[in-house]
């Protein structure tokens, strides 16, 4: 359905292309007000739950608002099939976007055709779609990987022992951000030794197993960590393991270590990008459905903060959860939310 | 401190433990003492006495949470409001404190209570219901994580654990004894009392090999049920509020990785899955097996995949060792 | 007593279940912005087929009084298998498929085996064999891919004369090859005896552990068949452990309010695919109501809570307090 | 049947259980045509010798022999297929099949390898009529049935084996005077068409009118055979028993006028069970129940002890009208009533609870303090009991299950006279128990009776009623039809008024529907 055209896009510091050779899309203009769909998938954690409050926002802003017919959200849990089944349903029912964040990358070719077929713009955002036909916001997750070892080569000098505590085992994501590492790792020429323990993305699941790590395997000179990081420091706290550099997400909590206990040691560089994706997505979504020229993949700019420059009230928020992601805006989209903005949503609403 | 006392008690009545030890717990002590060998033929300190104070540490946790479990499958159930019960207690507890100095002082009972609840609510539906416990558990389990879904975002949370529930996780009343084995310890030796001492406990033990027999010996079945699974929420919520002092904070997917592991300890341990027998000793050792298992694998340099292959191997050989039902003839 | 009554009184639990899915399904087709549509009804069989196929296999578990707490994982396993395997011609697509049922049967009968000639029981033996068959899904598939042949996929997911969704017509096919010659054979009589009452089949000369036997394999072939739906459904094999342990703790969910006994010797497949239909309606009850998200899964749960409570009702009917404990 | 040669025989079997030796060398051998009785008291290792015949548990020694060639077999299937068919002691039904599916269970009749259910249909229909069973619905759930019904499908389903030899363990335990006549015939007739019968009973009469051959089990051990009606009853028993035996009744005591009403009943009515049921029975007073089995005499015991819902009418304890909503109301002090269920394994005992658990488990609130239980008080009240009711076990921390059928009656009873009850309702208390022990039961009740309890008492058994009772009420669909008093309880009258004939010598009736 899409023409492919040439680049740029209409706003080409928000839409920018992933790679030199990424396509660009101008979908047939709609006429708005649109109705958009949010197909999430797992709910109950607290990215996804600020994911869902931040599309709420995001609909809920006054321009944004006026170019919505009909904002709906459904979450289907862990279940594929049961995802694919919503988004077929919305093109069924007539949605003209679909907003997606997929629990399984490419289990959607099927729903893809339909969506193409049906005219309905299909837009991927976190968990993307391992396609070209429909748009993807994409972060690096790899540069993510990439990244974090840079950070790590930099303020290690001999190399030495280095502890990485994964994600979910068969994600992507996973699998990305552990290649970035390793590949850059390899590539410095120092000596490193790797203990690979498996966190879950998840703090109580990191802290055991680097408690354990420790325990059997330390000390270490370095850490990365790709979720669960605050757990992964409290770990160290208790096992009175010296402050290390770290190479983390963008836990509230994980910043807040990062602040506190810089001067000891733990220099962190966070990095990722928030829920707040979410909103770039949703624009996105908009803006194809507009007849402007958006390009099939587009690169997410990652929030990064590294010492020394964390700032209270800023990159983190002493007095909210732990678990809160912070790293909340796209400025080249327009996007800034605030914690409160967030996770006061409903609270307003009611 | 009762805490000698405590240990003086049990190292009196240790020859008696002996002397009636079921074969099936002394098999699953030695396969404890079997994995630790192996693991130190990876790496020495899985012997040093840091790793395997952290480990009880740890598997104090799965202990507080498979105590509730063993209860209720002692009575032929099964709680599979685990995972959202462990993340209640956590969140709530959390939640209680961000109200003031009374708030933080409530913020463990609170939590427990919340646990509780969902505990009566599975009683209810299991005793007066006689829906089975397999599916009722399952329903307010969902029920439970809808309730911290709606929570954790119609609200700003508090989620970071109060310094009593770190003290209680993580902390040191006697030098080199974490806090969280004491706990483990005392509400193990509570519920052995329960079990060996008690009316409840015998009530739990005849419902368990036979409910119809129980009822016309005239216990009130349908309270004992409801209380032991209102005890298996309320010990769940409390595994909860000390994982959420051990981390420091509650998260919503906490309790995730204790629902099968806390079935697996319990069975382990020569708990019979259909009610009526087994021994709280046995939980014991079914705990630290799947603790040490866990970590031992996690700290092997191996794949997911082989790690989820080698633990399933093992439990299922340590069955085949010791948890064989007698043959038929 | 009429013939019929008993009859009926056999059906019960399987026409409830019927009741329930027709009574969901009506309020959600009703609301539905697309209508009653031949589209909708496809998207709704595709997905309640899949865990209709996993709650048949929990279903000829647990009417041996036993539960496969593994039916999630080879699920999953043989969805990552039929990824690699079934693909390419039409020869080498049905060595795949044959593969990949030869898969599921295999990992069935290693469950038989433990718990009936290990002696071990199910509910745990389950647990840990489903360890090892996602350990091995994710050795075939570290992270989300693979495809399958897709002009079987999509015949296997499309329609019939444009009305009819293929699905069904393929869980019908599995119910008439698989279900009625076992629960009409002397074997799935065993499966029942012995669910029913072990020691009085064991006494009455009833072949228990062959009969257990074949229940267990053929459950690992109908989560193969799931399995194999899956990859039709999502042209890929994916390791996900979250997703197969919700369609564990869902087939159960499913054979419970299809009116199977977990206390075994009771129930149809028939009453479970009802039940699976059913629980997945709830879920889709969601798409046509416009709950707040974050409501949803509480939205979920108490209707779930709800529909499990259903049985209850019969409870006050109870007139002697001895039927409590049967 | 003299010079017959042995169709079947066991020589020097033996079968240990732990320390305790079930079987020590025994000896039997069956001839084709007849029925052979085997007796002995509880334990005796009747059941555990039939046992090894089906194939159910393998012997530790010894061998059998089947038209002359040893045999063994590895499970009940095998033993099947040589022509043994064994109704065993404890019901091999399966409760969520149908009548019919259990009468085929080993080898149903299939079309295209599929289980025909036609075929199956019309052989559990001839199965059940020549068992004498037709009012019983093939499609009906085992699990619906009462326990005398399942009796006759039990029967019908061996009878459907065609077997060579048809082993009864207590098959008619459970079953009252008229199905007993009826399942009577059919064992003679099979007798006539050649097959072997292996006959266990307590019930001595049945003995009497149906054995051509007998063999007395004591101690694991065949002590004697002889041909039936050579030897008196009371030989017989004391060959059982092994000591001298007499007077299995206690005398009754003279009635001076009413007793002061301890249980009164007033017009209860539940369902279509009870109908209009008014009865009273009073501080020392043996009251029985007759009747058909299934008439309402159980739903009456359990409607007293609190377990059924919806009772209309009005319950009355010292002449105080009372609500039971439980049967932990109905023990409660000031209540105090007990009852001795009809199914001992199911219902009375936690099988593989310890004999200890089991005894002082309805008693654990008064052996508590603050829910703690007192051992001390415990072991004493324990030890009173096992001495009281000399109950034979290996220890009080085995398996209740692994005491012999007699002895697991004696512990469900003593675990109820714990609490020293004011009130007993027993039900069918004494079935598959052996002589002496009826015989201590029998004392006991009196000895109960005088201490000034009043005993509500159930049995099949006429013969108990006639020497127990001071009162029999019989009753008929839900109805109390007749009282008998004193020497008006006789067979006759009890079995006329069973039926609902007006015999002569019957007394008055009672209750307005007659
Ligand atoms: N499975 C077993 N385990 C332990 N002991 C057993 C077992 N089976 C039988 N016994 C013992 O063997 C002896 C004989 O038991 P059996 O059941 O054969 O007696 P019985 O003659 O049938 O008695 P009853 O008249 O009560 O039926 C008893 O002492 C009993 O305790
Ligand atoms: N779980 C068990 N453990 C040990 N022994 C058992 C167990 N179950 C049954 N038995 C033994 O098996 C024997 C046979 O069982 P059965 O039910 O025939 O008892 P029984 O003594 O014959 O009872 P009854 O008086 O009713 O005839 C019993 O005597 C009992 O000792
Ligand atoms: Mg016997
Ligand atoms: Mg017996």
């Amino acid at each position: 359905e899409p023409e492919v055209v040439k680049g740029p896009a209409a706003e080409p510091d928000c839409f920018a292309p992933w790679a030199a050779d990424t396509q660009f899309f101008k979908f047939p203009k709609k006429d708005g007000p649109y109705r958009i769909a949010l197909a999430n998938g797992y709910i109950a954690n607290t990215w996804r739950i600020q994911m869902i409050q931040t599309a709420k926002a995001y609909a809920a802003q006054k321009d944004v608002a006026a170019k919505l017919k009909e904002f709906k959200v459904v979450s289907t849990g862990e279940d594929v099939p049961a995802q694919i089944s919503a988004i077929n349903n919305f093109i069924d029912s007539g949605f003209d976007a679909i907003v997606v964040n997929a629990q399984n990358p490419t289990a959607f070719g099927p729903v893809i055709k339909r969506a193409k077929e049906a005219g309905v713009v299909l837009v991927a955002f976190d968990n993307i779609l391992d396609t070209k036909d429909a748009i993807n916001v994409n972060v690096d997750q790899k540069g993510l990987g990439e990244l974090w070892a840079k950070w790590l080569i930099s303020h290690i000098p001999d190399g030495g022992k280095i502890l990485e505590v994964r994600g979910v085992a068969g994600t992507s994501v996973d699998t990305d951000r552990h290649n970035g590492i390793h590949e850059v790792l390899d590539a410095s020429g120092k000596k490193w030794d790797v203990t690979e323990v498996a966190g879950k993305w998840d703090d109580p699941t990191a802290q055991k197993v680097t408690a354990d790590a420790i325990a059997t395997n330390g000390p270490f000179v370095g850490i990365t960590g790709q979720g669960g990081d605050t757990g992964i420091v409290q770990a160290m706290i208790d096992a009175k393991h010296a402050f290390v550099p770290f190479g983390g997400e963008t836990e509230n909590g994980f910043r807040k270590f990062c602040a506190a206990h810089a001067a000891d040691g733990l220099k962190c560089s966070s990095a990722g990008t928030g829920p707040a994706q979410v909103a770039v997505a949703i624009k996105t979504a908009i803006s194809a459905l507009e007849g402007n020229v958006v390009p099939q993949s587009v690169k997410l700019p990652l929030a990064i903060v590294e010492d020394p420059n964390f700032k209270e009230g800023q990159d983190y928020f002493p007095d909210q959860s732990d678990n809160f992601f912070v790293g909340n805006s796209f400025p080249t989209c327009g996007i800034n939310f605030t914690a409160q903005e967030i996770m006061g949503q409903t609270k307003e609403n009611k | 401190m009762s805490d000698t006392t405590l240990i003086g008690g049990i190292a009196g009545r240790m020859p008696k433990f002996l002397r009636r030890a079921d074969p099936a717990v002394v098999t699953a002590f030695a396969c404890i003492v079997l994995l630790l060998l192996v693991g130190s033929l990876y790496s020495r300190s899985f012997l040093s006495p840091e790793y395997l104070l952290q480990q009880l540490k740890v598997a104090s946790f799965l202990g507080v949470i498979a105590t509730g479990m063993m209860l209720v499958i002692l009575l032929g159930q099964i709680d599979l409001s685990v995972p959202w019960s462990v993340a209640v207690g956590a969140m709530m507890a959390c939640a209680a404190a961000a109200y003031g100095p009374l708030g933080s002082v409530l913020a463990i009972p609170f939590g427990i209570v919340c646990g509780i609840a969902i505990g009566v609510v599975n009683g209810i539906g299991v005793a007066y219901l006689r829906i089975p416990s397999m599916i009722i558990t399952l329903a307010t389990n969902a029920v439970a994580q809808g309730l911290m879904v709606v929570y954790t975002g119609g609200f700003s949370p508090q989620d970071s654990a109060t310094p009593a529930m770190r003290y209680l996780a993580t902390g040191f009343a006697i030098p080199a004894v974490p806090n969280a084995v004491i706990i483990w310890a005392l509400i193990g030796a509570a519920m052995v009392f329960l079990l060996t001492r008690t009316g409840f406990g015998r009530a739990v033990y005849g419902i368990g090999n036979r409910e119809r027999a129980a009822y016309l010996s005239g216990i009130d079945t349908r309270r004992v049920v409801m209380v032991a699974f209102a005890v298996s929420g309320g010990l769940s919520a409390f595994g909860g509020v000390l994982l959420a002092g051990y981390a420091s904070k509650a998260a919503q997917s906490m309790g995730d990785a204790y629902l099968l592991p806390s079935i697996a300890a319990v069975v382990l341990g020569g708990t019979s899955i259909l009610g009526g027998r087994g021994s709280y000793l046995g939980t014991v050792a079914g705990v630290i097996l799947i603790t040490l298992l866990q970590s031992i694998l996690s700290v092997m340099q191996m794949p997911e995949a082989g790690r989820q292959i080698v633990y399933g191997v093992v439990i299922v050989v340590m069955l085949l060792l010791y948890g064989r039902a007698p043959a038929s003839r | 007593m009429k013939d019929w009554r008993y009859w009926l009184a056999e059906q019960r639990g399987t026409l409830l279940a019927l009741g329930i899915f027709v009574a969901m399904f009506a309020i959600y087709s009703a609301n539905h912005p697309a209508g009653f549509t031949a589209n909708v009804v496809q998207t709704a069989a595709n997905k309640g087929v899949l865990l209709a196929f996993v709650a048949m296999a929990q279903t000829l578990v647990v009417i041996t009084a036993g539960i496969d707490l593994s039916v999630g994982m080879i699920f999953t396993l043989t969805n990552c298998l039929a990824s690699w395997l079934v693909i390419g011609t039409g020869l080498e697509t049905a060595f795949g498929v044959i593969a990949v049922l030869g898969t599921g049967l295999v990992c069935g009968a290693i469950n038989g085996a433990i718990v009936i000639y290990g002696r071990l029981q199910p509910i745990v033996a389950t647990i840990a064999t489903g360890a090892v068959y996602f350990g091995l899904a994710l050795l075939l598939r570290p992270f989300p891919g693979g495809s399958v042949n897709e002009d079987l996929a999509d015949a296997l997911t499309g329609r019939l004369f444009g009305l009819v969704p293929a699905s069904l017509v393929a869980l019908a096919v599995v119910v008439l090859i698989v279900w009625v010659p076992f629960s009409r054979s002397e074997l799935g009589r065993a499966a029942y005896a012995a669910g029913s009452s072990e020691t009085a089949a064991y006494m009455s000369g009833v072949p228990i552990r062959r009969g257990k036997f074949v229940a267990y394999t053929l459950a690992g072939l109908l989560a193969a068949i799931g399995g194999l739906f899956l990859t039709f459904f999502t042209y890929t094999g994916d390791a996900a452990y979250a997703s197969g342990n919700a369609y564990t703790l869902f087939s159960i969910a499913a054979v419970v309010l299809g009116g199977v006994s977990l206390f075994g010797g009771k129930g149809s497949a028939l009453g479970a695919i009802f039940g699976a239909l059913a629980f997945r309606t709830i879920g889709d009850l969601l798409f046509v109501f416009d709950l707040d998200p974050l409501w949803q899964p509480l939205f979920q749960g108490v209707i779930l809570l709800i529909a499990v409570s259903l049985g209850a009702f019969a409870l006050f009917r109870v007139r002697n307090r001895l039927e409590w404990f049967l | 049947m003299d010079g017959a040669v042995p169709l079947f025989s066991m020589q020097g079997i033996s079968k240990r259980y732990g320390g305790v030796r079930a079987l020590e060398k025994a000896e039997l051998s069956v001839t084709a045509g007849s029925i052979h009785a085997i007796l002995g008291e509880n334990g005796a290792g009747k059941s555990t010798l039939i046992k090894v015949m089906a194939g159910v548990v393998a012997p530790d020694e010894g061998r059998m022999l089947l038209d002359g060639s040893e045999v063994s077999f590895a499970s009940p299937a095998a033993a099947n297929r040589a022509g043994i068919v064994c109704i065993f002691q404890e019901l091999s039904l399966i409760p969520e099949l149908s009548v019919a599916d259990n009468i085929v269970i080993s080898d149903p009749p299939k079309r295209f390898g599929l289980i025909d259910r036609k075929a199956q249909r019309r052989i559990a229909e001839e199965a059940l009529a020549r068992a004498g069973a037709s009012d019983i619905h093939p499609l009906a759930l085992v699990k619906d049935l009462p326990l005398s019904r399942r009796q006759m499908v039990e029967i019908a389903k061996a009878l459907a084996r065609k077997p060579r030899i048809l082993i009864l363990d207590e098959a008619t335990s459970a079953l009252t005077a008229t199905d007993v006549a009826k399942i009577f015939g059919v064992l003679k007739r099979l007798r006539e068409e050649g097959l072997a019968l292996l006959y266990i009973s307590h019930r001595m009469n049945e003995i009497a009118e149906l054995a051509d051959q007998c063999t007395v089990f004591r101690n694991g051990r065949n002590v004697a055979s002889y041909a039936a009606g050579s030897k008196s009853d009371s030989e017989v028993v004391e060959l059982m028993i092994g000591r001298e035996y007499s007077h299995i009744f206690p005398p009754k005591p003279a009635r001076h006028g009413a007793a002061v009403p301890v249980l009164e009943a007033r017009n209860l009515c539940w369902t279509d069970r009870l109908d209009n049921v008014s009865l009273t029975v009073g501080a020392g007073e043996v009251v029985g129940l007759g009747g058909l089995d299934g008439q309402g005499q159980r739903e009456l015991l359990l409607a007293f002890f609190g377990v059924l819902r919806g009772l209309a009418g009005e319950i009355l304890v010292d002449g105080k009208a009372v609500s039971i909503a439980s049967p932990s109301a109905a023990r409660d002090g000031r209540i105090g009533m007990a009852l001795i269920p009809e199914d001992r394994k199911t219902e009375g005992l936690m099988l593989p609870m310890t004999v200890r658990e089991n005894l002082s488990f309805a008693a654990l609130d008064r052996l508590s303090k603050a829910g703690v239980i007192d051992r001390a008080t415990e072991q004493r009240l324990i030890d009173d009991m096992v001495e009281l009711l000399a109950i034979k076990t290996a220890g009080l921390d085995i398996p209740v299950g692994a005491l012999s059928g007699g002895n697991q009656q004696k512990v469900v009873i003593a675990k109820w006279l714990m609490r020293q009850p004011r009130i007993v309702l027993l039900n069918d208390p004494t079935r598959g128990i052996d002589v002496g022990t009826k015989q201590e039961l029998y004392q006991l009740m009196r000895k109960l009776a005088d201490a000034g309890a009043a005993i509500l008492f159930y049995s099949t058994d006429y013969d108990e009623l006639i020497g127990c009772c001071d009162r029999v009420l019989v009753l008929y669909d839900g109805a109390v039809k007749r009282e008998l008093v004193g020497a008006e309880i006789t067979e006759h009258a009890l079995i006329a008024s069973a039926l609902n004939i007006h015999g002569e010598g019957a007394g008055p009736l009672q209750g307005e529907g007659a």
